[in-house]
């Protein structure tokens, strides 16, 4: 393992550190237990926003604190969701009285940790919704198992809900972009190689040479399936299919396209990749009217990408455009 | 059986945790996210600082509360809110009762697994925990039954753990991550059931070691 | 290897085929010869800038192309320079009566490439002056050498000379605030893995599981020194003890610190990074008033990361800060 | 030698070139950034695809100076603007010439190495292309004056050449890439030196196969 760390007990604490040293104009950093705030938060009468769920996954959740986007993220160890103290201590310094959104990945430890947390800041009289992302498709839904997963797709959610939170919404109507930005986005990942967590020492999974892995998760879990490595443009044609068919996106509709880095790819293949997808809907008679291209949401060092659609509307393209001002993504300020 | 073999069992399931920590991780590894020996490991370090701290006249519905509070604050992802809640819900099926005898033990042991039910939702055959929780809860009963002691009875409960949690080798997962794998998860362990064996088995030792002594 | 591209010989040009699609608000592709202009270009009395170099140093260049940076990039093949034709048709491009500034990493095949441009470009009647980036503290620097290498220091140089021009300074006045910040400006990297050109298929150079190249390039070039992987906060303070020591960075200088990553060093560990390198500064009593992190000028999916350091004064405080909207850098619009 | 000789010899740098690419790359992969090769042959391909549209009364300078220019407008990197430019002073050496004799050939070759001079500013020595040129130079430039002939003059001159790409091995780089690795560059040729004695050793060769044919 070959990773620019120290003790992998400390790669947590030492990298909000960094974000503390290198964005202290943005957020606060607390460390016992370790969750970032926006530097102005609480803002009365603002609904609070908090996401979270396991490191290793950065710019995802820290970087997008700010103006604009969320009020305040809660990094459990590498790919482990927190425990309900440090969403509790968090949830609690960003309300300014006007209830607090919790955007969860559908993970479940992610999804029982907060609820906790939920439940003991209802108990100090904070009203708090949840919303759950579940954008993977690669994943089976239903009732009878874990269901789909959240990914890349909780960027544009945190967007969204963010501008709505930032331009005076309340809790309900929030909670309600939230939800509609979740049920019109859909996300499907590859690998081209393992991510190693620190403390594991050894790749999640192993490929050949010539094996990559189609329908990824963001925690080194294994994909659906493993095939041949194929050219860019037929894997990105494999991987748009089922997000295509999964929402009934139709010739005419305007969407926003989000090609993510896995944290290991660099930008020129993201690049490639984007060219492709961007051909694939022009196709479909589909206009892409927004694009996100970079490593937002990562997992560790993998070598791979995932690529999202959201479905707009006038709605949620004038939230994306509001101003946001974050380490990660910034705009109109 | 008092607060003794409590304290007991919990340090052995520090023990065992830490001694199986890789075996843990590498289950984990092929059919989750590498992380479930770790976590356990975190959190059963972080029982063991603070037992020490424990009032002299705690009883064992204390030390399992002691148990479930700090797994729940340290322990983080699934299995953290899964196996506090299970502590929480056995310190709860024990009270204040200073001793325990075998329809105690049965209490506990079904109060934890019911604890894991009511958070995760989980049945038998979906390959977690539960896998291991629910035969051992059953033996156990059924031990009571047929009149064995607290040891024997923690015992039936161990090796009925031990096999669900080998029984949930062929299975296809309808919970937690392994899920996400369809067919890709059989022929792996679940790493949660295996934990859960051990910390089952972890009591039985325990109990028998106490035995002894007092024998 | 494993990539996500289609053809090798096509890396490029559908790399910004992607960013035409992705950015093509911000900017006008070209492709034969293929280079990228800002949109707005050429803006009649502002100074153009135009930067370029060879491919897989993404967003280096085309990513710094827009309001308040270049007018625009000219990519060459993966890590070789471009020639002259595409370098001359950019130039003239973005020629709005002010006359143009090259800003060139001091590589032979750059200098020279960029050296012909100008000439026919001047023989045109376009007044082109050229700034030589060479930042890279790893290599010596002598009369008989090639010099010193320019690398992730050029971000920072489009960056500053980019607002300057915004603002309406002369040819003169851009073409000496880009020299200063050079002169200003030192960097070292460090690799852990090699990158792997397409067209070569193998990677660059091999290390060992448990062996790093310091003082490395930006084109997969070896280092000057192998050694044994050491904890994060030991390779910090290897990388700075030479950049504090070539430039008297004095106790109470202000300056701007910027970890970049290589391309395949995830966000986690340049944050681990930072946090060393800011508190190796703050104990020399030397104040961070300017933070970059990220991955701006990469070398494929090589692991590793650089650290550059700028010493600032208020001109280049103000500048930094002054409004930027490009791709990869973006604030203040 | 006239018009024949030098597209002959383009020809045949161009298959030359093609056929060590891989070799170029490998070289240019050790001690720079392993691009060498491809350039050279998408430079060299490049220039494949124009020599038929030469007009037919072109003479030599012409068909150098189509080298130059494709080289320069599609190689890139130090050898595209350095070659370019040798092949640029070449073609002005030999100015209208229909035909070259040995002294002709010399003047072309020096030229060629004075080019590379001018905007590399390297001396021998350096390990760059120019150890290479500067022994095939001075070779020449001493079979003329013995009264050898223009196969003659050629075959020394790419002797010589390829001893001087032989003789990088050992150096230090103080010019080009490679001389970022100071010391760590000993024990590998220069690749820039090798395809200029690849590209000089195909000069003699197709004098040779057109003299024979002449004969
Ligand atoms: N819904 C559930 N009900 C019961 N047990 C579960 C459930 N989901 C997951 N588990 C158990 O949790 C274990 C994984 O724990 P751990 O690796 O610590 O958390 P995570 O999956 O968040 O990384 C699984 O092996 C499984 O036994
Ligand atoms: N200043 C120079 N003078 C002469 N030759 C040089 C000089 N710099 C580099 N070279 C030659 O160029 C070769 C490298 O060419 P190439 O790999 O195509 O370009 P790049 O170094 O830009 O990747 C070197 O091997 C060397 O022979
Ligand atoms: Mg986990
Ligand atoms: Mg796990
Ligand atoms: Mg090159
Ligand atoms: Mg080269």
């Amino acid at each position: 393992m070959k990773k620019l760390i120290n003790d992998p007990k400390n790669v947590v604490a030492e990298a909000v550190a960094g974000i503390s040293a290198a964005h202290g104009d943005l957020v606060t950093v607390f460390y016992d237990p370790i969750y970032i705030v926006r530097k102005d938060a609480p803002i009365s009468g603002k609904v609070g926003l908090v996401s979270g769920g396991g490191g290793g996954h950065e710019p995802l959740h820290g970087g997008f604190v700010g103006f604009g986007m969320l009020d305040a993220a809660v990094p459990g160890p590498i790919f482990t969701s927190p425990t309900p103290d440090p969403i509790l201590a968090a949830t609690k310094a960003v309300d300014g009285g006007a209830g607090v959104l919790h955007i969860v990945k559908n993970y479940t430890g992610d999804v029982l940790n907060f609820e906790t947390a939920a439940d003991l800041a209802s108990a100090d009289g904070i009203e708090v919704r949840t919303v759950i992302v579940d954008d993977d498709v690669a994943v089976k839904d239903s009732l009878y198992t874990a269901g789909r997963r959240g990914v890349a797709g909780t960027v544009l959610v945190e967007k969204i809900a963010g501008a709505a939170a930032e331009r005076g919404a309340d809790l309900d109507a929030v909670t309600a972009v939230a939800t509609k930005v979740n049920a019109q986005t859909r996300t499907l990942g590859i690998a081209l190689t393992a991510p190693t967590v620190p403390h594991a020492g050894e790749p999640s999974f192993t490929l050949a040479d010539d094996e990559i892995e189609i329908g990824i998760g963001i925690h080194g879990e294994p994909g659906r399936e493993r095939i041949k490595l194929e050219p860019a443009d037929a894997i990105v044609d494999r991987m748009l299919a089922p997000i295509l068919e999964d929402l009934p996106f139709a010739s005419g509709d305007s969407v926003l396209l989000f090609v993510n880095g896995m944290g290991g790819t660099p930008l020129v293949e993201l690049y490639i990749v984007f060219r492709r997808a961007a051909e694939v809907l022009a196709e479909q008679g589909i206009t892409v009217t927004r694009t996100l291209v970079g490593n937002f949401v990562t997992s560790l060092e993998m070598q791979g990408a995932s690529i999202t659609v959201l479905k707009l509307d006038d709605e949620l393209t004038e939230l994306w455009d509001a101003p946001v001002q974050t380490a990660a993504l910034r705009w109109g300020r | 059986m008092g607060i003794t073999w409590v304290t007991d069992w919990i340090r052995q399931s520090a023990r065992v945790i830490s001694e199986h920590r890789v075996e843990l991780i590498t289950l984990d590894r092929e059919i989750g996210d590498g992380d479930h020996g770790e976590n356990l490991d975190r959190g059963f370090t972080a029982v063991m600082a603070k037992l020490d701290d424990l009032p002299p006249n705690s009883v064992p519905g204390d030390a399992l509360k002691l148990v479930a509070t700090t797994l729940i604050s340290t322990v983080g992802g699934a299995s953290g809110p899964l196996l506090g809640t299970a502590y929480l819900k056995a310190a709860g099926a024990v009270g204040k009762e200073p001793e325990l005898d075998g329809a105690a033990i049965v209490a506990l042991l079904t109060a934890a697994r019911d604890g894991v039910v009511l958070r995760g939702k989980a049945e038998v055959g979906d390959k977690t925990m539960i896998d291991s929780w629910s035969p051992a809860v059953d033996a156990a009963t059924a031990a009571l039954a047929e009149g064995k002691n607290e040891v024997q009875i923690l015992q039936a409960a161990a090796d009925a753990a031990e096999a669900g949690a080998e029984s949930t080798e062929p299975l296809i997962a309808r919970k937690g991550r392994a899920s996400y794998l369809g067919e890709r998860a059989i022929g792996h362990r679940d790493p949660g059931s295996q934990s859960s064996a051990l910390l089952i088995r972890a009591a039985a030792d325990t109990a028998a070691a106490d035995e002894s002594v007092v024998a």
